[in-house]
């Protein structure tokens, strides 16, 4: 097996890995130190899946928005689950991050004279969201990659798929990861190890995710120790396409189309976010600007009452933005006006875009202290695979992105002051936790059981969407959990089709439905335990439809039990600026301090 | 590995400037020339007046001399017969390059080469023909 | 750079026979050969021209063979359709602009074919003036 | 309704040469060929290899040659074809399995042209309150705008010859990039960057056969960027030429 010695490796090449290693390697600068920092994503960078996001990132722009505001505004929509001090840190860096990516060339959308233009975001007060047209995710994503270009001493192994973290005596002692090339696996030692591999959306049937959002890193340091929490929250995206899922931003609405119902009918007024706002002027927190998850929900009602349309075999309602007219939507939302065009077929400039709703983002993940810091000492962990605590019970869309900067660059930061000052771990420990590795990916070779990953996988995501959907109840989420634990035995007794060493991706997909079948038992057992209905996660039991501020004011924290199902605990959350109120929009949350 | 590959090391020898912009320079004037210029001459010279379509004495012995060799004849033989040389030139060096035929400097010669030569031809008979 | 393991076929003298794009790419490339052809043309003109009346009278008649006129003739049309290609290549080499806006590449299409026409008309009344 | 999928297998480990296989793929008006080649992978041959990744065209992992015209699998559609469909790897680079090429060599020469910005701002500290971008209006923008929406999905390599012919070639899409930041109005590295576009295997070994905008699926048009090329480093030149 291969060795290496190096001193920060950052696992996952999107936004968060990306701006964790610049960061790195900038401290790095700073202290006069030299360090080897490595980058390993199981795509090229600019793969990742961040490249994917279109709407927009906020931060605290214009003069008339305030700091308050967009803390107001991110405690609410996370339905005060959030960790307060994280979210004051959060909004006082992401201006400046935000002028970071700027000056590093993202071609951020602009007024005529020249300065960087917001826009409205669901949830959001005001418009506070940075863009650019509506390939956000994309520009940042490509100017990340290509600035990290500029630093010699970033290396990177692409096409690597980390297997595991090696941890020796509570603290980090580095990677073992699978080079997809050839099937050779190497060990990197290192002093500080950051995490930044992603969601986990791929866990459900119907989603918005791209293929390698399978959760990898949730699942390592899940099986490390460290806790999962939050992963009851999973984001329904209000508007994916039927079929395949592809999403259509949020920004539609924030630039001002509308959701109906099969008759027409602007539904959203029914769902406590009215009244109507007039065509053309769209209205934060009201209507089709209210938060995700809200919309998600008023879609599964009106789909129950029998008002939603079809399109092919899903269930729809419509997204109009016919009368913002044709050369507003080909500058201002190009990318939509492609997808919808290609994959269903339909010309936004003419007629309404039948939408769903789609799972889209892991509120939960990873959990970290402020710093970035797992539980594990020198196991960071940023961006999407992390709860770092800013989201809570629901994110607000287009903090996301503002915070794989923010965090990216503290967890890089964070990896760099440690890599200074502590050796490499020098001991049988790491050998045998390769080696142990080496056996896994052996056996699973060797293996000549009857069970096949595709079978497997689909009766994952099918069940994750039955019993953790937009609405649960105990039911349901028991069956799914069984269904989860029966699919963990049967997993044992995997046997792969292709056993070449070279670019198995049937390999790679079988050890990614493992990691996932980790942290689905851990989102099935928080939803489960969570006998209340707060921010994403929704109960439709009788007594559980509010939420429960004296019992369930808590953050869910799942532990890995080797030796059976897996453990959830309670924590405390950090409500100490803002205590916990009502979650109100239109009309009704007027007067509201939110 | 991606870093450290032969074009990341800007040693002279592998930053060495291409010559081409001189011959891309001639090649594109010659394009134009080409595409505005070239059809009315093929139309007339070529075409029509050999045909017989038009005026046949056109072109007699005198009339076709004081129109030559004259400042508006030099300017004929430059972009009729020299700039449209080079731009062919160019196109046989890549056609030959796309066909895989030949070697490249030595290709270079002679297309360049050629167009240079007929290029000359063409001057030196305009000198001999206004002294 | 290739692994040992890869495979990597060499691309063969005749990949431009395997899309229409290509072929399309090198008849443009092809227009230069019957180019060539008037060119040369051109300069025996010119020769004989240089060599007195009689040999420019051999001259004329070489050009009304029907087999220079056909060559010629392809060579009129191949002009045009380097035009074509040509004046669609020049709005992207050279995106011009006009007080910040960027000039409509059809705009720049038309106003070259324009200058065709003029070019013809010029020639038109230079060949036939005072007959 | 099912079709015919064509697929180019290379399965080195298996010493064998690059052979054709043939799947029959049900599909309907919005199966794409990624969905037809997930539907192989997980039906019939789960050993078939290939890239991909976000499925809505913006990642750039799933080029391959359709009918011997590189195209992004995953927003070409089988309703497009009659008849059988030819699947290939992308030409032009060295195939390493079935469908995946090595795609280094692509990534070398992006970054061989400094694709970032280069100016002299310093990194945004911690403790500096109120640093402003620079500001750069809709029409500057506009300049590079086009240039800067290339995915790095690299069928323009397969498309030009003139990389086909020669793999040092620079390329389309590196050579976009690097007029990209040229255009930019915050840049002040064009300087350093024409070093390699002046080079042979810089904007100079193209003949502007223009496949390379015809495939690209995000009409960056880097055709007219490396043309737009070969003006700077001619004017660069004369420049140059005139500075002694
Ligand atoms: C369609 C869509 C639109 C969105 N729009 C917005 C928006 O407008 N605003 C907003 O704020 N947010 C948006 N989001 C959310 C946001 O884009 C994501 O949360 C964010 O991009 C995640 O970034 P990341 O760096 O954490 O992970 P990713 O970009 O997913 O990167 C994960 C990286 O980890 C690597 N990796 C994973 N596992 C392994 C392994 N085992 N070995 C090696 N490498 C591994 C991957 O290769 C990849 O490089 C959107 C999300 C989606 C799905
Ligand atoms: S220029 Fe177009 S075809 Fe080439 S890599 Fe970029 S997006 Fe792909
Ligand atoms: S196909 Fe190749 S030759 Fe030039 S115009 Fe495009 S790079
Ligand atoms: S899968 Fe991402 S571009 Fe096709």
């Amino acid at each position: 097996m291969q060795q290496q010695d190096i001193d920060i490796v950052i696992v996952g090449g999107g936004g968060a890995g990306l701006r964790a290693a610049i960061a790195a390697a900038e401290s790095a600068r700073k202290e006069n130190s030299q360090q080897r920092i490595m980058l390993l994503s199981k795509v090229y960078p600019m793969r990742s899946h961040t490249v994917s996001a279109e709407g927009g990132a906020a931060a605290v722009t214009s003069d008339e928005d305030t700091l308050q505001a967009h803390f107001d505004d991110t405690v609410a929509g996370g339905d005060w689950l959030a960790e307060q001090g994280v979210v004051d840190y959060f909004i006082r860096h992401a201006h400046r991050e935000l002028v970071q990516m700027e000056r590093w060339g993202c071609p951020w959308s602009r007024k005529p004279d020249g300065s960087v233009q917001v826009r409205r975001f669901g949830g959001m007060k005001t418009a506070r969201t940075w863009f650019a047209a509506d390939k956000t995710g994309f520009h940042m994503l490509h100017t990340l990659f290509q600035t990290s270009l500029k630093y010699p001493e970033i290396e990177r192994l692409d096409e690597y798929f980390v297997l595991d973290i090696a941890v020796v005596d509570g603290a980090v002692a580095g990677v073992i990861a699978l080079k997809i090339a050839t099937g050779e696996l190497t060990l990197l030692r290192a002093k500080s190890v950051i995490l930044a591999t992603g969601g986990a959306g791929r866990l459900f049937r119907f989603n918005t995710n791209a293929g390698i959002v399978t959760g990898d890193g949730m699942a390592m340091a899940f099986r490390h120790g460290v806790a999962l929490r939050d992963m009851e929250f999973v984001q329904y995206h209000p508007t994916g396409l039927p079929g395949s899922g592809v999403l259509i931003t949020e920004a539609c609405r924030g630039e001002g189309g509308i959701l109906v119902n099969k008759d027409g009918y602007r539904y959203l007024q029914d769902y406590g976010l009215g009244p109507e706002t007039p065509l053309g002027e769209p209205q934060n927190k009201y209507m089709e600007l209210g938060p995700r998850d809200k919309l998600s929900q008023a879609f599964w009602q009106e789909q129950q009452a029998g008002r939603t349309g079809k399109f092919g075999d899903s269930d729809v309602v419509y997204l109009d933005l016919r009368h913002l007219g044709k050369d507003y939507l080909h500058e201002r939302l190009p990318f939509i006006c492609e997808l919808a065009n290609v994959f269903i077929n339909i010309d936004p400039v003419k007629e309404p875009i039948p939408i769903r709703p789609a799972v889209h983002y892991t509120m939960g993940g990873i959990e970290t202290d402020a710093n970035c810091e797992t539980c594990i000492k020198g196991l960071y962990a940023a961006g999407e695979c992390a709860s770092v605590g800013l989201h809570g019970a629901n994110r607000l869309g287009s903090n996301s992105l503002s915070e794989l900067l923010v965090f990216g660059r503290l967890a890089g930061e964070q990896a760099s002051q440690r890599a200074a000052t502590v050796a490499f771990a020098d001991s049988p420990a790491l050998e045998e936790q390769a080696q142990a590795q080496k056996t896994r990916l052996a056996q699973l070779y060797d293996a000549q059981g009857e069970e096949n990953w595709v079978e497997l996988k689909r009766e994952l995501v099918l069940s994750m969407e039955t019993g953790c959907g937009i609405y649960r109840e105990a039911e349901g989420m028991q069956d799914t959990l069984e269904t989860i634990r029966n699919l963990q035995a049967r997993y044992r007794n995997i046997r792969l089709q292709d056993k070449s060493q070279a670019y198995n991706t049937e390999l790679m997909q079988c050890l990614e439905l493992g990691h996932g079948l980790g942290i689905a038992e851990a989102t099935c057992l928080g939803a489960l335990e969570r006998k209340e209905s707060r921010g994403a996660h929704k109960r439709l039991e009788e007594n559980f439809q509010q939420r429960d501020d004296v019992n369930y004011l808590k953050h869910s924290q799942v532990f890995f039990n080797a030796e059976g199902p897996a453990q959830l605990h309670w924590q405390d959350v950090d409500t100490h600026l803002s205590a916990p109120a009502e979650r109100a929009y239109g009309d009704a949350g007027k007067g509201i301090k939110q | 590995m991606n870093k450290g590959t032969s074009l990341n090391n800007d040693t002279s020898e592998n930053m060495k400037r291409s010559d081409e912009p001189i011959w891309w320079g001639l090649f594109s004037a010659g394009g134009v020339c080409f595409a505005v210029f070239v059809p009315a001459a093929i139309l007339f010279i070529a075409l029509l007046i050999p045909a017989g379509i038009i005026a046949p004495e056109a072109l007699s012995f005198d009339r076709a001399r004081s129109m030559l060799f004259s400042l508006p004849g030099l300017i004929f033989i430059g972009v009729v017969i020299c700039l449209p040389l080079f731009h062919a030139a160019h196109r046989i060096r890549h056609g030959l390059h796309d066909l895989k035929l030949g070697k490249e400097h030595l290709n270079k010669r002679v297309t360049y080469g050629g167009a240079a030569l007929l290029s000359a031809l063409a001057l030196v008979g305009f000198a001999v023909g206004i002294l | 750079m290739a692994k040992q393991t890869s495979y990597f076929p060499e691309l063969k003298r005749n990949w431009w026979l395997k899309h229409p794009y290509f072929k399309k790419y090198m008849a443009r490339e092809a227009t230069v050969l019957p180019l060539v052809f008037f060119l040369v043309c051109l300069l025996v003109g010119l020769f004989s021209l240089l060599q007195g009346a009689e040999s420019w009278q051999g001259w004329l008649r070489f050009m009304q063979n029907p087999l220079v006129i056909a060559v010629n003739a392809l060579a009129f049309i191949a002009s045009l359709f380097h035009a074509w290609t040509f004046f669609q290549l020049f709005p992207r080499v050279m995106p011009l602009r006009v007080g910040g806006r960027a000039l409509p590449p059809n705009l720049m299409v038309l106003g070259q074919w324009f200058g065709v026409v003029v070019v013809m008309i010029l020639a038109a009344w230079i060949f036939m003036r005072g007959l | 309704m099912t079709k015919k999928l064509s697929i180019q297998r290379y399965l080195p480990e298996q010493g064998n040469a690059p052979y054709w296989q043939d799947f029959d793929v049900p599909f309907d008006d919005s199966t794409s060929i990624l969905d037809a080649l997930n539907y192989v992978k997980e039906e019939l041959d789960g050993s078939l290899t290939y890239r991909w990744s976000c499925r809505m065209a913006i990642c750039g992992s799933c080029g391959v040659m359709i009918n011997n015209t590189p195209k992004l699998g995953c927003n070409s559609f089988l309703r497009e074809y009659e008849g059988p469909v030819k699947i290939a790897p992308l030409a032009h680079f060295p195939v390493e399995k079935d469908l995946i090429v090595d795609m280094e060599p692509f990534l070398d020469h992006l970054a061989a042209v400094q694709p970032y910005l280069i100016d002299d701002s310093r990194l945004i500290d911690d403790n500096e309150e109120g640093t402003q971008t620079y500001k750069q209006t809709p029409a500057q923008m506009e300049k590079y705008k086009q240039f800067a929406g290339c995915i790095n999905c690299g069928l323009c390599y397969s498309a030009c010859p003139q990389f086909g012919l020669n793999p040092e070639f620079l390329g389309p899409a590196a050579l976009t990039l690097a007029h990209r930041y040229n255009l930019d109005s915050r840049d002040q590295g064009k300087k350093q960057r024409m070093a390699q576009m002046s080079r042979e295997e810089g904007v100079w070994s193209c003949t502007f056969v223009g496949f390379c905008s015809a495939v690209c699926p995000k009409n960056v048009d880097p055709a007219a960027a490396v043309n737009q090329g070969k003006v700077e480093s001619a004017k660069d030149m004369l420049i140059g030429i005139f500075k002694g």
